[in-house]
């Protein structure tokens, strides 16, 4: 896949809170995305943002040249993407690392998101309902407001909700959902804060489930030049970036 | 725009990538053309595997980052098996950045680098700690320096760029001590050395405390040092630290470097080192220079 | 929140304002109420006039900035004259920075600088050449800062605090040679020496072509270096270099300074002392911390 | 005079091309402000101008605490001034340095300004004004587009102009008007480029003329602590800052 450097105007912002999307629309054709790859966004005006950010691609329109992401505001960067103007020109290097595996048809696959790290299974839902595969999904949040988009990610597959709170869906972490009782996987994805992928990686290892899980190591360069987002895997040090951000669990040593 | 760096080493414009940070280049190649270059340097390179430092290896600062990669790489001989045949035929100069722990290291690398018909040079990375020696890196004592040189120097027949640190005190000292031994060129700065905190969590933000500084943050130091080696040494001086742009560019060659690296910049934008390239040749011409050469050293002052 | 420095140095807070940077304390009083503060350092003093260099004298860089102001001041016997009076009075602790070029310099400054019955301490500047050694500064050898340290030490006979230039390859063996040598405190760090060219004029940016760099670029540097003399000494260690807001100087405290100083950032807002210092208690109380000295060396690794 | 540090919001904004006027609204009262004092501006989202950027008054109406600024465009800091848009913070520190003497009634008075060097002299002429006497103004460009709120200016006093393209005004330099040829002036005051002062400078001494001009040396604190903005003077070095930015020019080593 062709990696590009290119500059995106902001054609549609939705504010969520703490969160805000990003609908990006380029002047040339986009390349091709694979579902879980993500992209380095340049962020101007904010003083100390000095590297780029790293940020999953939430949905891609490949007729618009649109790429669309799911911001949540950490620090700097990423309150001055949020501050982003409707026509503001954002550069963007794309896209990076290595996406999901597509299971087989016919399959059982349940993707898992918690927080922010829902962000890339939209785009991944909707490659699999493409590909006549309708995902299951499992979202999770500390609060009903961290759900975001609910109703569309509803629309790509049957959806389960727990919040840490129980203003929605069961109470408790994804982890505690009464859906593992009920259902076997075939093949189970996740994207979340690193304790409760590990939380799910250990569920899915007790049931011998196959499992990959997104992670989100702190970058510099993106394309596997420095080095610095290294996970240690049975392999040794690998980048995330390059090799990444995907993972199968099996190969990690969580 | 051609720089002859003396030894066979000529560059077909000023403007090489900073080993650690154009990975073996085949990661920049769908942004830069590697041929409007004067060369890449490839990652650090020791004779053994090298895992490297634990995550995490990098922390923002202002203007700049920090990193503690601790020089991960799969040693000399995978470099030659499997790398090598991929990265040689690049239509640009191929420099390895080698590094050690011990003299011996550093000696038995550059042996099997010499072998290497097309790699013209290496770039000797002598902020490494000695373990023999304490941990005490070679390239901060004119002693640790020459010594490193001079053994280097004995079995490598092509160019031998040495790359010096900026934690000393005195950088000219240090560069004509590595030109005494034997060093065909120097380039500089290595990174700084840094730490950052993450002060909710009373943590050090790197697994191993401290890091290299680097980034436009270091330029006013590199700036610095560029210019007072090139006044102290008669060899080529290659600057590198911070540069981002043409103008920083042109700055250190004013300074006195024949050539220039850049690392971090890349970063920020995977096609900066190929407008690098691309400006100081504006500038040239803007300025009626003839030739990329009239910068060298050409500040008034 | 009050911090013992030792040896009558009782600071009301753990922040000081850096010398070169706050004048005399007067062109801040619109803006801070000084009573909030710690204490403030003032102007770079020597035993005799001097006009300083020639402007221009600043250059902004990424981060930060360079200044070669060349310690502009009106000699010790002015300050004593006609400045102290006004300041003497002042509801913080006032300290004296005294720079030499010679030996016998700092030590008859020193002298007649112990006679000032509210001045509690002298901040000791050894990054000043000594013209009588070939301009090499005093604080770059062990040597040098030991000479100078105990030549003060045997006249001055309140808190002398010991700044250190960062400009030398191991800072713990200089701080310990000024421990060694008599030192109640040392201070880092100094200006990093740097240097800006102007590409389109091809001239330097300062009047005497280097400079020091300050602000937040540098203070990645600072961390480091008051972590390593943290560990090395047993006296107290005022931290500086780039500190910007409380989080910076958190980390300081946890790097293992005991107290800190806030230089360029009072350019960038004159108000911003007052504020560190409040919110060092903020971070205190969110964290559970019942004195401020706790977090003296508070980090984890 | 008490100095302030204080947030301003952006009430009205001309575009002049290469230079902009920023009206600035404070919401409490304004200090006292003397012609030929300047603020020091914080410029944010803008990653390398890391220090505040000093800029004349050039204009203030106490009553709605607002202060005008006519910036130029030089470089980062001021180009992204420029970007400020309606209702956008500015942080201030002001007001610094001291101003322009004030003559007395009956004294015939000249004011020039070259390029952007005019800034000032809009405050100065309407506080003459306000002391009933009527200044002349000298102003000089390089082209027709230099001269900035020139029916603006001619309201406060009768206004003679130069450009060096001879687009408007007489050709030339200021130097070179046909005034200094018909008039004598008791105070000339001057601020532009350090070459035209020089040059007013040496004419108004070889007349034997009263004359103040406003410096413009690279700052830092703006307030006098750091001596990096010296001028050599017969007093030795002194801070523009603080002792300036207007000098008589008797005092300076020109
Ligand atoms: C492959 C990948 C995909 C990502 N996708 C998304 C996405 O779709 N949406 C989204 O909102 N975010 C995503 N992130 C995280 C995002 O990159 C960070 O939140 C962002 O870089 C923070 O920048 P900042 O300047 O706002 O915060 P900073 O000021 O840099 O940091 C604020 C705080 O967050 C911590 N932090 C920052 N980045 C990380 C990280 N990667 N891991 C752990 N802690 C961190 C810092 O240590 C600090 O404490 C992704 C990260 C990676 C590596
Ligand atoms: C007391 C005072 C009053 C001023 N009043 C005004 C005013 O009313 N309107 C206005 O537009 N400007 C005024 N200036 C000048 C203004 O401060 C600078 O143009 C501004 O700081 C440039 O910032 P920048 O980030 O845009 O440019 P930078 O990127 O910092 O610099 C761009 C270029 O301009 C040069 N430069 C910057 N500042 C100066 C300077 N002070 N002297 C000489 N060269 C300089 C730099 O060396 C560089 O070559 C004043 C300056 C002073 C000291
Ligand atoms: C992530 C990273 C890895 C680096 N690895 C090496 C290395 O292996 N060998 C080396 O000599 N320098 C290494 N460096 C230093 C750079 O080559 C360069 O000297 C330094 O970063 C200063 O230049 P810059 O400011 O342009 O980045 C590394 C720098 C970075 C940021
Ligand atoms: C304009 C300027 C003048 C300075 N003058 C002195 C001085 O006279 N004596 C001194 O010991 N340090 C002097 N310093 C150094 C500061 O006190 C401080 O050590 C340094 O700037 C690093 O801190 P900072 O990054 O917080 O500014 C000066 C710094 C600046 C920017
Ligand atoms: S971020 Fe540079 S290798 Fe992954
Ligand atoms: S700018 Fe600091 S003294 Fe004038």
């Amino acid at each position: 896949m062709t990696k590009q450097i290119a500059d995106f105007k902001l054609v549609q912002k939705q504010d969520f809170g703490r969160s805000v999307l990003l609908k990006l629309r380029a002047e040339q054709a986009l390349p091709e995305i694979a579902p879980g790859q993500f992209v380095q966004v340049r962020v101007d005006g904010s003083p100390n943002t000095y590297l780029r950010r790293p940020i999953s691609i939430h949905d891609v329109d490949f007729q618009h040249n649109e790429i669309t992401l799911l911001v949540q505001q950490v620090g700097e960067g990423t309150r001055h993407l949020a501050m982003a103007e409707m026509g503001n020109v954002i550069n963007m290097v794309m896209p990076l690392g290595n996406g999901f595996s597509l299971p087989e048809k016919g399959e059982i696959v349940l993707l898992v998101g918690g927080g922010i790290g829902i962000a890339p299974l939209f785009y991944f839902a909707k490659v699999l309902v493409e590909n006549d595969i309708r995902p299951m999904l499992l979202l999770g949040g500390k609060t009903e407001s961290d759900l975001l988009r609910l109703a569309d990610y509803q629309q790509l597959g049957e959806t389960f909700v727990t919040t840490e709170d129980g203003s929605l869906g069961e109470k408790g972490f994804v982890t505690m959902h009464s859906v593992w009782q009920n259902q076997d996987f075939d093949k189970i994805y996740v994207c979340g804060p690193k304790p409760m992928m590990k939380a799910v990686a250990k569920m899915a290892a007790e049931k011998d489930v196959w499992c990959e899980v997104s992670l989100e190591n702190l970058m510099a360069c993106g394309l596997g030049a420095c080095l610095c987002c290294v996970e240690d895997t049975v392999d040794g040090h690998v980048c995330v970036c390059k090799e990444g951000p995907v993972f199968n669990t099996r190969r990690l040593k969580w | 725009m051609t720089i002859d760096l003396g030894r066979g080493l000529v560059l077909r414009n000023p403007v090489m990538t900073a080993s650690g940070t154009f990975g073996y280049g085949e990661e920049y190649t769908d942004f830069v053309d590697l041929a409007q270059l004067g060369g890449i340097i490839v990652k650090g390179t020791t004779l053994h595997p090298r895992e490297g430092n634990p995550y995490p290896r990098m922390a923002e600062t202002a203007s700049g980052m920090l990193n503690c990669v601790g020089l991960q790489n799969k040693g000399v001989q995978y470099f030659i098996d499997a790398i090598y045949p991929r990265i040689k035929d690049f239509d640009t100069n191929v420099l390895l950045n080698l590094s050690g722990s011990s003299l011996e290291d550093y000696v038995k690398g550059a042996e099997m680098v010499d072998a290497l018909e097309k790699i013209p040079a290496i770039e000797l990375n002598v902020s490494c700690p000695n373990v023999k020696q304490g941990g005490m890196a070679f390239g901060v004592t004119t002693t640790g320096i020459s010594q490193v040189v001079s053994e280097v120097r004995k079995v490598y027949h092509k160019h031998l760029m040495v790359k010096l640190s900026p934690n000393v005190t005195n950088i000219a000292e240090i560069a004509m001590a590595a030109e005494a031994a034997g060093a065909d060129s120097v380039s500089l700065i290595n990174t700084l050395m840094g730490m950052a905190i993450d002060a909710e969590k009373r943590k050090p933000k790197l697994s191993v405390i401290t890091g290299g500084l680097s980034g436009a943050c270091v330029k006013p130091v590199a700036l610095r040092m560029v210019w007072q080696v090139a006044k102290a040494v008669k060899i080529p001086v290659v600057g590198l630290g911070g540069i981002s742009n043409a103008t920083d560019a042109v700055e250190f060659m004013l300074a006195g470097a024949s050539a220039i690296e850049i690392g971090t910049a890349n970063f920020i934008d995977p096609t900066v080192s190929a407008k690098v390239a691309w400006g100081i040749n504006e500038y040239c011409e803007r300025h009626g220079f003839q030739k990329v050469t009239e910068l060298i050293g050409a500040l008034e002052c």
